[in-house]
């Protein structure tokens, strides 16, 4: 590690009502990997919002290469060498490759912007990186992960000396995140400054020299990572000790009914041929790494999206679902990995948002029966704890989750034998995940039967009594949970065809 | 301000629609002073002009209607004027020509609204295809329809007096010298209607949320594509209504026209509170909308100036009311 | 939510001010007696003069025109303007933004209704719209002129008099003046020929009837000649024109009405027109059409009034068009006396007003061609 | 290593691909439809015809060719066809009522377009509107001002005979006895101008980055307002010179017209390849698109079909050409 690149100190920044950031500090090294780590809302966002000139802070200074600095926006930011490679990925899809790199600096050649140029420095970039990518190539015809691969050679393009990841391994299959950390170790070692944000704290432990946590827009405080252990940081994030205890063995019983069979599913490009069973108050994981075509099978199965071909049994008996009203009628409910896009209508009620998929239960002839309507929501709230001032609260002003038990509950009205809990857990912090937890587990207890897609192995080993494993679309191992390690699953997780 | 929007009685008609009703008894107020200025001899302040107000509400606030509940799915019609005329040439061309019952023809123009709206429905729910679009380009099939079915010729539909006539009641009746905007109590029970839909039936619960998420209810296991479609073929049946309320005005009505009465409509409907983006729409804000609008119009009539006017402030009236709501709910979030 | 109170305001206050301001160039004329005019007019007049001016003041006129597009109507409103000067009267002129607004014109006629005038001057786009204002206006005792089409099949009494062109004979004297023009290429013609008229369209009753007039004169001419018509086109003009119509025609006219009034509109119609090899003549029934021809004729080389060249008929004036006269692109047109029907119009209304009986007056049209444009008897009824 | 989604051998073609598909299937049917119009209707083969089809889309290229650069950001520009009018009414206004010179009422003309696209622009990318909605509200505005400043009277532009009508020659040549359809020289070098900036510029790179992600486009340090606002002032500017080219081609015009004309003008651009949905979209495509329309108008009369027949096949023509791109967006997706 070398000199101080970058100090933030100080920082303080308020917005109507919340106090965002909370003098926090932070300081990179040249040549180092500094994790920012906090519970989502934390503010490590903010905090790089600020850094990059998108808000203005309130109070305190930011230094860099020994100057005080205030960026006003994010140009002047990348042009001094502060970079942010987005969560979101952030391409232009109709552009090609190299205009997406060069957006907003293109080569000129007198008032004409010159693409070939362009071309060839993203060829000479991408060769510098080892990434095969044609430049020339539209963007929207690109995998993610090759997206993300672009995204980075911008960052780098820019002549960064601060590179900030949000997230960046978010959407890469395990192949990428290692060429990823290939990259990150070259910038590293070119000494320049690199703050990495991930809730994966595995990758923490592999990738960064110093962690910063930081806890309700405050700063709690800097670690030597090798110095830590993964509790250190949780406890630092939460405040509290977590325990995250593995399951040992399957709460059910071998011969208990099987409610739900697929066979020989086939949908799209990202589900080929993926059959399995799902038995009564069971909680059948579903593992494997992004792309691996889980989120695909669901959504066929649940007749989001359309399916080519296999056969579906519920309880026995063959289905032919062809919408989600299909599957509904089934008793299956499906809780989206998306829950802003797909799971709630932010500008409703709970109570409306509770009724969505049952609402003809709450019918007076013509007309809904918003008395009964409410008892019901409000039912499920006590029930499920969710934090709200009534059901008459608007979805949006509640938190990620208890919004996710607001669509749980939706599913529980409807009275759902069969869920599929698509990342039931992400961008939900760390207190409301274990509440979730134990809501599946009764869940399961009291009969439901239950399919957990989860990117998370601890989550996995945690909750599954089953786990099955996909990649690249095919099925390509089923576990019991005693069988169950790290190795194996992610063994099965990476074969490859 | 906050206890004001506090108080029972204001909760219960809502804010926004107080300040409408505040704007429209404004503006009434300011056309009452400035008419006599403006054009000596004259005034404002009658019942006559109460009446012609309403005459123009009437078709305008159910063609408003209608979109309102396009617009909560976040869509937009731009057919409804040359349906409406479409409608009325083609049931009025019945009446006259082919001697059809009344009755009969005034369910047919309510019909051939209903057939629009079907079809506008299916093309952007099954189509997929942008709502705005597929309006523009309906709105050019129902023109050619209309004139095609009459053969280019403007249909007069009977006057009060004739055999037939009693149609025209249903806007207006002459009672003891008095005239009685029936229409107007249509208007409002229409609107009554409408807004026990939107706000109490699972259509009206459906239609606001596909406005405000359509992929999360549609992933509720609702069958959305049936309730957007079911908001057009409002839309379309509403305009349907109005083209009776229009033929009850004028009596007249051309072949390839009416598509001048979108933007009103759409103007009423915005300026009542329904937002353009969906999941927001208020059948109340919709119906003063288009009393203001209404009231703009007779208003700037009485002052003395040409209805261009009316175009220039309604124009700027919409932008000035879309930039609040706009405003107020970035802030919000 | 206070700053949206503001916004809403703001805007109210907006039209406000927007409405005051705009009290400049308002587009309608709300004449007041001005000194001036009054003096003079005291001076040039005996006594007795002067004590009627005193007497009109009072009087305000409101009059509902088919609208302001046309020069026609600025002709009109021109022609109001200045007898209104000069009698000293407040007049106040207004029509819908197009010749097919037909709900705005009754809304139109409602707002003068209710601003109690004198009387009421009344261009009705189709009479059966105004139908129960007619009768309103009959039982509040306002007596309502009709001008320039009039306001025909009005009930008994509502409409004191009209004075108006009577469009279907001036269609008549377009037709008359063509058929001269070109009947001798129709004797020589070996098989049918094609007179095309061109409309802005079949809802307005005057456009309609110079349309009818000039094919029901054409179709009558040629009849006496011996040759078969038909008409074909637009369904409106083939169901209302009154002319024998045989299966083997020799002349053909045909009706073309655009979908909507647009000049790019009826310039496709008078192309499709002209690229039949069969047509002899055109007639453009009023300003926009004959407009249209003259644009077409720049791609056009056929028309004129030379040999073998289709000949073109207009109707009213315009820049354009006397140009378009002038340079023998239309062989004529026809000019209604627009200043002369405003002028008539206020001298009608004050007359009703003043409870005198008044009568009908066609204030006539003239066939205008390259040769007697500049005499001073059609001068005065031409507007640029 | 790139992922060839979809395609064959066919549309994987680097000439195809460089063309682009659509074009040459549009170009394809282009040319069926004038095969099909010159055997049908003798009339379509004579030169005047042909010079009647330039004439029809000078000004629909223009107006097309602006709206093209709104709809590549994702928006759209409804004011244009009423708009046109207005301008060209505007800087008619000032050479026949105000005696100025020719030169003062084009430049008029132009200044319009120029501020009028830019209160569009400010609107939507200042004032955060819908596209539609804003340019929907200036399109009552510009109808409006249109008729006040004519005081409601149609303008007819000096015919090419005066002394003044150099205008229209500059649109249609006569050498000897021809006309020659000089226009197409300038819409050709517009459209090569805008083809140019389009895609070899900074400001035409951006704005094909909005309209594929403007929230990507917006990081990257782009200023994302002020070239949105600059799609609406070309499109305002090229709306000036369809004015021009319309009053060359068809010298007058009335207040409170050309509703209708944005219609054709954006089914053309849709029709050659640019998308709603935005970020894609060519000038080239536009243009043949644009002539598709044309020749439609021209040639739809000649085979003897009445204007309402028109009507009902331009609205399907439309509703097919979106449908294609909303199939052509989900294929991509």
């Amino acid at each position: 590690m070398g000199d101080v690149i970058l100090t933030m100190k100080g920082i303080d920044k308020s917005f109507p009502g919340v106090h965002a950031l909370d003098h926090v500090d932070l300081e990179v090294r040249k040549g180092e990997v500094h994790a920012l780590m906090g519970e989502n809302g934390a503010g490590k966002s903010t905090l790089m919002k600020v850094l990059t000139g998108i808000y203005h802070k309130d109070s305190g200074t930011i230094t860099y290469e020994g100057k005080e600095v205030e960026f006003s926006n994010p140009r002047e930011a990348q042009d001094a060498g502060i970079v942010i490679v987005h969560q979101e990925l952030n391409m232009m899809g109709h552009l090609t490759v190299a205009q997406n790199i060069f957006i907003g600096r293109e080569y000129m050649k007198g008032k004409l912007i010159d693409d070939k140029r362009m071309n060839e420095e993203a060829r000479k970039l991408f060769d510098q990186l080892g990434i095969d990518i044609d430049p020339t190539e539209t963007m929207s015809r690109l995998t993610v992960g090759k997206q993300q691969m672009c995204e980075i050679a911008k960052a780098i393009s820019h002549e960064a000396k601060v590179i900030i990841f949000d997230e960046p391994s978010a959407a890469l299959t395990e192949a990428e995140i290692e060429e990823l950390f290939k990259i990150i170790r070259d910038l590293r070692a070119k000494q320049m400054g690199i703050v990495y944000i991930s809730h994966r704290m595995d990758e923490i432990k592999v990738i960064t020299d110093r962690v910063t946590v930081m806890r309700d827009g405050g700063y709690v405080g800097t670690l030597i990572t090798k110095d830590c252990t993964k509790d250190d940081i949780i406890n630092m994030m939460v405040g509290r000790v977590i325990y995250e205890d593995p399951k040992t063995e399957s709460a059910v019983s071998p011969d208990a009914p099987v409610v739900l069979k697929v066979e020989h599913l086939n949908a799209g490009r990202m589900v080929k041929d993926v059959s399995f069973e799902l038995r009564k108050g069971e909680i059948l994981g579903f593992s494997g790494l992004m792309g691996a075509g889980r989120t695909e099978t669901a959504r066929a199965l649940f007749g989001a999206d359309p399916k080519q071909s296999g056969d579906i049994y519920v309880n026995g008996k063959k289905v032919d679902i062809k919408s989600p009203q299909d599957a509904v009628k089934c008793g299956i409910g499906y809780l989206s990995e998306d829950r802003k896009r797909f799971g709630i209508v932010v500008d409703k009620t709970v109570a409306e948002n509770s009724t969505m998929a049952s609402l003809e239960y709450y019918m007076k002839g013509l007309f809904i029966n918003k008395k009964k309507e409410n008892e019901a929501a409000q039912k499920y709230v006590d029930l499920l704890k969710t934090k709200t001032p009534g059901v008459d609260q608007l979805v949006v002003n509640l938190s990620g989750g208890n919004q996710q038990k607001v669509v749980i509950a939706k599913w529980l009205i409807r009275n759902c034998d069969i869920l599929i809990f698509d990342e039931p857990t992400r961008g939900i912090d760390v207190g409301a995940k274990s509440e979730i937890y134990q809501l599946m587990s009764e869940l399961a207890a009291e009969g439901k039967s239950i399919i957990m897609i989860s990117s998370e192995m601890t989550e996995i080993l945690r909750m599954s009594d089953r786990i099955v494993v996909m990649c690249e679309g095919r099925k390509t191992g089923e576990l019991s949970i005693e069988e169950a390690t790290q190795e194996r699953i992610m063994h099965a997780a990476t074969l490859r065809e | 301000m906050e206890k004001i929007k506090q108080n029972a009685i204001v909760k219960k008609i809502g804010f926004n629609r107080l300040v409408l009703i505040c704007v429209w008894i404004l503006l009434y107020i300011l056309f009452a002073v400035l008419t006599p200025i403006m054009r000596p001899n004259n005034s404002f302040v009658s019942y006559a002009r109460i009446i012609s107000i309403m005459r123009y509400a009437c078709f305008m606030g159910f063609l408003s209607l209608g979109v309102t509940f396009v617009i909560a799915t976040g869509g937009i019609d731009f057919s409804i004027g040359p349906v409406m005329f479409c409608a009325a040439l083609i049931s009025g061309y019945q009446l006259t020509s082919r001697d059809w019952p009344l009755a009969l023809c005034l369910v047919l123009c309510i019909l051939v609204g209903t057939i629009f709206g079907i079809i506008n429905g299916l093309l952007v729910t099954y189509g997929g295809l942008p709502s705005f679009i597929t309006s523009m380009a309906s709105m050019m099939i129902a023109k050619g329809v209309g004139s095609v079915f009459t053969k280019t010729q403007s249909v007069s539909w009977p006057q009060s007096t004739a055999e037939n006539g009693w149609y025209r009641n249903l806007l207006s009746v002459q009672a003891g010298g008095i005239e009685i905007p029936v229409g107007l109590l249509i208007l409002f029970a229409g609107a009554a209607v409408c807004a026990v839909i939107l706000n109490k039936t699972m259509a009206g619960r459906y239609i606001l949320c596909i406005g405000s998420n359509r992929e999360a209810v549609r992933l509720s296991g609702v069958n959305t594509k049936k309730w957007e479609t079911l908001a057009y073929i409002i839309c379309g049946t509403l305009a349907g209504v109005a083209a009776i309320f229009y033929v009850a005005k004028n009596t007249i009505v051309q072949p390839g026209l009416g598509d001048t009465f979108n933007n009103d409509a759409i103007a009423g409907c915005v300026m009542g509170g329904t937002s353009m983006t969906g999941g927001v729409a208020s059948i109340g804000g919709t119906l003063i909308g288009v009393l203001i609008i209404a009231l703009l119009q007779e208003g700037i009539l009485a002052m003395g100036y040409q209805s261009h006017y009316q175009y220039i402030i309604t124009g700027i009236i919409v932008l000035v009311v879309v930039y609040a709501d706009l405003r107020s709910r970035r802030r919000r979030n | 939510m206070k700053k949206k109170i503001l916004a809403v305001l703001l805007s109210t206050a907006m039209v406000a001010t927007l409405l005051a301001g705009c009290g400049g160039n308002k587009a309608d004329t709300t004449t007041t007696e001005t000194p001036d005019a009054a003096e003079t007019e005291e001076a040039a007049e005996p006594e007795a003069g002067a004590e009627e001016t005193a007497d009109l003041s009072g009087m305000s006129f409101e009059i509902v025109s088919k609208g302001l597009q046309h020069q026609y109507w600025q002709a009109v409103l021109k022609g109001v303007e200045s007898k209104a000067d000069e009698l000293g009267v407040n007049v106040h002129f207004v029509g819908p933004d197009s010749e097919s607004n037909i709900d705005q014109q009754v809304t139109q006629l409602t707002d003068a209704l209710n601003a109690n005038p004198t009387a009421i001057g009344l261009a009705a786009l189709s009479t059966d719209s105004v139908m129960d204002l007619l009768q309103q206006a009959m039982d509040a005792g306002v007596p309502i002129i009709g001008f320039d089409s009039g306001v025909p099949d009005a009930p008994e009494g509502s409409v004191l008099a009209n004075c108006s062109t009577d469009n279907y004979a001036a269609g008549g004297i377009a037709a008359e003046n063509v058929y001269a023009a070109v009947s001798e290429r129709i004797a020589a013609a070996d098989g049918t020929v094609r007179i095309g008229v061109v409309a802005q369209d079949n809802t307005s009753e005057s456009v309609v009837n110079r349309g009818l007039g000039f094919i029901d004169k054409f179709a009558e001419l040629a009849a006496a000649d011996g040759y078969g018509v038909s008409v074909v086109g637009n369904d409106t003009y083939i169901d209302r024109a009154t002319c024998e119509v045989s299966d083997d025609a020799k002349v053909i006219i045909d009706v073309r009405v655009p979908a909507s009034v647009t000049s790019e509109l009826s310039v496709a119609d008078v192309n499709s027109l002209l690229g039949e090899s069969d047509i002899l003549a055109l007639y453009g029934s009023n300003e926009h059409s004959a407009n249209a021809i003259i644009s077409a004729a720049e791609n056009h080389s056929e028309i004129g009034t030379g040999e073998d060249q289709v000949i073109c008929a207009g109707f009213d004036s315009g820049a354009a068009q006397l140009e378009a006269v002038r340079n023998g692109v239309l062989l004529g047109s026809i000019t209604q006396a627009p200043v002369a029907m405003g002028e008539t119009l206020v001298e009608l209304l004050v007359a009703a007003a003043q409870g005198e009986t008044v009568e009908d007056v066609d204030t006539g049209c003239q066939w205008y061609t390259a040769e007697n444009i500049d005499d001073p008897e059609i001068a005065q009824n031409l507007y640029e | 290593m790139t992922d060839k989604k979809n395609g064959n051998a066919f549309t994987n073609n680097p000439l195809v691909r460089a063309i682009g598909l659509q074009k040459i299937v549009v170009l394809l049917v282009l040319v069926v439809m004038l095969v099909f119009f010159t055997s049908v209707s003798s009339t379509f083969r004579q030169y005047s015809t042909v010079l009647s089809i330039f004439d029809a889309t000078y000004y629909l290229a223009f107006l097309a060719m602006g709206v093209t650069f709104c709809l590549i950001t994702g928006g759209v520009d409804l004011s244009i066809g009423t708009g046109m009018f207005c301008y060209a009414l505007a800087g008619g206004y000032m050479i026949t009522h105000k005696d100025m010179p020719v030169i003062v009422g084009i430049l008029v003309t132009l200044a319009c377009g120029l501020i009028m696209g830019t209160i569009n622009g400010l609107i939507v990318s200042r004032g955060g509107h819908a596209p539609f909605l804003a340019t929907l509200c200036t399109m009552m505005i510009v109808r409006g001002l249109g008729a006040i400043i004519t005081g409601g009277a149609s303008i007819t532009w000096p015919s090419s005979s005066s002394p003044n009508g150099w205008t229209r020659l500059l649109f249609k040549i006569p050498i000897g006895d021809t006309r020659y359809p000089l226009g197409i020289v300038w819409v050709l070098l517009v459209a090569v101008l805008l083809s140019l900036f389009l895609n070899k510029t900074r400001p035409g790179r951006y704005i094909i980055a909005i309209g594929s992600n403007k929230e990507a486009t917006r990081l990257s340090g782009i200023n994302v307002a002020n070239y949105q606002m600059l799609a609406y002032i070309i499109s305002g500017l090229c709306t000036g010179l369809g004015a021009l080219a319309y009053c060359s081609a068809y010298q007058s015009m009335a207040p409170s017209g050309g509703g209708g004309i944005e219609l054709n003008a954006i089914g053309g651009a849709i029709i050659g390849g640019t998308s709603m949905s935005g970020g894609s979209g060519t000038v080239a495509g536009t243009i043949i698109g644009v002539c598709f329309m044309s020749v439609l108008q021209i040639g739809l009369p000649m085979i003897g079909l009445q204007a309402n027949y028109q009507q009902i096949i331009i609205g399907i023509v439309l509703i097919v050409a979106v449908y294609i791109d909303v199939l052509k967006n989900k294929k991509l997706a």
